[in-house]
């Protein structure tokens, strides 16, 4: 999947905005939207409100999770627990990259929004890649792949599907192999009704 | 001009669903659909009454937007809108393409097991494409040898899809005790509780009945 | 030893990733006729000898294997033609065309039709909107020369290689891919 | 056109299986066969002496070995970069043996090798996919690290297979740098078109 597909996604989620025009409600097919008022916060689709922000017809408002001290929390406990931990919200990654990207001046202390959430990001792909490694010494037939972002998962895509693919079919061919030494005279397909000259 | 009224949206023509859905749900199962089709190793149940639905609701915002004044700015939004659904939609079918251009002679053989996923439309271009395809080949190899070549009885085989593809799914209702076989023999059988909310890796054959469904979506 | 030439079609369509190099007419012409003189061959053979030995056995395998070969090549080369269909637009460059032999632009044609006729059967052209949209508008700058478009406001843009506009996306989207224009960020 | 690209899996118009089977196998012949003296290229006989010892691609060797079951043609000898011995270096340093120069199909041309060998095909089979999954570490860190211009060094010494997941993983990585660089938005030319402006601009 390309990443912007995964923004596609996520560009679909809400975020409040504070409109600096006035306008009725729009009967939009995701769902209506508004009304807007100057100064009233109102919840948007997130491609609306960075399509307004760009043209400079409203402001973002932080959303709870992108504040440095939350995100301390979030990066303490990514590094205590073995796992991955639930984060706060769907796509946090995708939804801070875009905001930060339009938006920088709404937020508070953006550098080191940027900083925290970078290390949370670190932390978490050296996990995985440590369970992908896991994952594909140990043979496994089934993994979990709880809390994981789609944004994460599809930086090891499509290598670990494809790996375990491959390792999946060296294992049959060499189950086939077991199984034709076990029964060594087995039947072999004759190719002679399609000589035909 | 009315506003409510131009653009109201509930989905009107709702037969072909069990119960009347609104546009925003219809769109959401379309996001679903594509999704789906984008991960599936092969051509799942067609979702054309979901697209045609879509299409619908593209065409008539689009002849309201027509109506509105210049500059009128509820027309760069609804736009922005249409075009996300337009690429989806567009993206959707065009995965679906591929997968039969791909796989043509596998989704072009007859088999009373297993009835076709094709739409009508779909059928027609993938036979098109196998006549076009079949008559490139003789006309270039085939004829000029003795002998015959049939798709179906090469080694190894013409391409088809493959079923044991891993996938990532993510839960959407409980599904107690999915049978994970051990094609290689090595004895890792398994059964897994897939409960809601959780996220796998897991071959896409042991899956594959969920998809439709709906208890499993691939991500 | 046999089964040589068709190698050389599967290792020339090795090569060849983003592009299509001329048929190679020659080497096609080779294999096919190496494959019709182990059929002769065979046939001599079963009917002199009335059993199938180790010669008649590997001229077999050799014959399935250059069908193999040629039909490998083939539809690498199918494969390439339908990209093209995508990327190119339904109209060739000439000198995309001088690499086709004539079967080849014959499909090339009727891939065309069938696509075209895919798409009106659905109502909705699929070689558009190819990537999730981020904006209404882009930023191009014209690589070669186009002559004029409309928008859908009526408005005419004269596209002269050099020239910067600031056009609908689904507009330029084609363009862009077909290389004419070139997406700046602004 | 969308980017649906399965896993490899070799099917009939495998490009990759095709030159995978053209790698060659040890024999030795069994019985004589005649009008064959032209596969032992050393020699100048009409006939193929039982005993003589000659190399075949893969796809002749299965084409005579499945044809009958009562007689046998040939009979089979493993290639020495998957006998006992070198399985064992490869299990002992996996990450350091050239597997192109082995190779260059070495996991592919191994798994059909597993077939025609009833002697041996287990044990090369568990050989190879613990070589591979061994491997598979470097690969994924290495497709993710290294800038482009070093790939043709760090591939050097991959098979087929195995840079074929290093490209992926490679095209993984520029996706997620234009991503996190803000350019997912950015449509680019096609790749065909790109090459073929590149090569009329070069040819002007």
């Amino acid at each position: 999947m390309d990443p912007g597909e995964i923004e596609f996604l996520a560009e679909k989620e809400s975020i409040e905005i504070v409109p600096n025009f006035t306008h009725g409600v729009m009967h939009l097919i995701q769902g209506d939207v508004g009304p807007f008022r100057p100064g009233l916060p109102v919840s948007v689709p997130l491609w609306l409100a960075v399509n307004l922000r760009q043209r400079q017809r409203c402001r973002l408002v932080r959303p709870e999770w992108l504040a440095v001290d939350r995100l301390e929390e979030v990066r303490d406990q990514e590094k205590e627990e073995a796992f991955f931990t639930e984060m706060p919200t769907s796509n946090i990654f995708v939804v801070a990259n875009l905001i930060l990207d339009v938006a920088t001046v709404d937020i508070e202390k953006a550098d080191e929004v940027r900083t925290m959430l970078k290390d949370i990001w670190d932390i978490r792909q050296a996990k995985l890649r440590k369970s992908v490694d896991d994952f594909i010494q140990g043979g496994f037939l089934h993994s979990k792949l709880n809390h994981l972002q789609l944004i994460e998962l599809n930086n090891v895509r499509p290598l670990l599907p494809h790996a375990f693919d491959q390792i999946n079919r060296l294992n049959l061919a060499t189950a086939g192999a077991r199984r034709s030494t076990q029964s060594s005279n087995s039947s072999k397909s004759f190719l002679t009704n399609s000589l035909s000259y | 001009m009315d506003t409510i009224d131009l653009f109201d949206n509930s989905v009107n023509d709702g037969e072909e669903f069990e119960e009347e859905l609104t546009a925003a749900e219809v769109l959401q199962k379309m996001e679903d659909s594509w999704l789906n089709e984008k991960h599936s190793p092969e051509l799942l149940e067609s979702k054309m009454e979901i697209v045609e639905c879509m299409m619908e609701q593209v065409n008539t915002m689009e002849e309201n937007l027509s109506r509105l004044k210049k500059g009128d700015m509820r027309i760069p939004v609804h736009r922005m809108e249409l075009q996300r659904i337009k690429f989806m939609v567009n993206s959707y079918l065009r995965l679906r393409l591929e997968k039969i251009q791909s796989n043509i002679f596998h989704y072009t053989k007859s088999d009373d097991d297993n009835p076709s996923r094709l739409t009508q439309e779909e059928a027609d271009f993938a036979l098109n494409y196998k006549e076009n395809l079949t008559e490139h080949f003789n006309s270039l190899a085939l004829r000029h040898i003795p002998g015959v070549w049939e798709s179906t009885k090469v080694v190894p085989s013409t391409p088809a899809p493959n079923l044991c593809r891993a996938v990532f799914v993510s839960v959407r209702e409980d599904v107690p005790g999915v049978d994970i076989k051990d094609d290689a023999g090595k004895g890792r059988d398994d059964t897994i509780q897939l409960m809601k909310g959780s996220q796998h890796m897991v071959k896409y054959d042991a899956i594959s009945h969920l998809v439709d469904e709906g208890s499993v979506q691939l991500l | 030893m046999f089964g040589e030439k068709g190698l050389e079609l599967v290792k020339e369509a090795a090569r060849t990733h983003h592009s299509l190099i001329p048929f190679n007419e020659d080497v096609v012409r080779q294999t096919l006729e190496e494959t019709r003189a182990l059929w002769d061959a065979n046939r001599t053979e079963v009917a002199e000898t009335s059993a199938i030995g180790a010669s008649i056995t590997l001229r077999h395998a050799a014959i399935e294997r250059n069908k193999r070969c040629l039909l490998a090549y083939l539809n690498h080369r199918v494969e390439k033609l339908r990209t093209m269909r995508w990327q190119f637009g339904a109209v060739l460059p000439e000198e995309m065309k001088m690499n086709l032999c004539e079967p080849e632009l014959e499909f090339f044609n009727k891939y065309n039709k069938a696509l075209a006729s895919y798409m009106r059967a659905v109502g909705t052209d699929l070689t558009n909107d190819n990537a999730p949209p981020k904006s209404l508008y882009i930023e191009v700058r014209v690589k070669q020369d186009h002559g004029e478009i409309e928008t859908a406001d009526g408005e005419v843009v004269l596209l002269k290689k050099g020239t910067q506009h600031h056009l609908p996306r689904d507009l330029c989207e084609q363009l862009v891919m077909q290389g004419v224009l070139e997406h700046v960020v602004s | 056109m969308e980017t649906f690209k399965s896993s490899y899996c070799p099917n009939y118009f495998s490009i990759e299986d095709i030159l995978a089977t053209q790698e060659r196998v040890p024999v030795e012949v069994e019985t004589d066969l005649k009008n064959l003296g032209f596969l032992d290229q050393g020699a100048d006989n009409m006939d193929l002496a039982r005993g003589t010892k000659l190399e075949l691609p893969y796809w002749c060797v299965e084409g005579l070995n499945k044809s009958d079951q009562s007689r046998s043609y040939l009979m089979v000898d493993i290639p020495k970069t998957f006998k006992e011995m070198f399985r064992e270096i490869m299990s002992a340093d996996p990450l350091v043996v050239d597997l192109h120069k082995m190779g260059p199909y070495y996991y592919e041309f191994g798994r059909h090798l597993i077939k025609l060998s009833q002697t041996e095909g287990e044990a090369i089979g568990e050989s190879i996919s613990r070589t591979f999954m061994s491997r598979f570490r470097e690969i994924l860190d290495s497709s993710q690290n290294s800038a482009d211009t070093d790939s043709l060094k760090v591939t050097s010494k991959m098979d087929m297979l195995e840079r074929m997941l290093y490209k992926e993983g490679q095209k993984t990585k520029q996706g997620m740098d234009a991503w996190l660089t803000r350019k997912t938005g950015l449509i680019s030319t096609s790749a065909m078109v790109a090459m073929h402006r590149k090569r009329k601009a070069n040819f002007d």
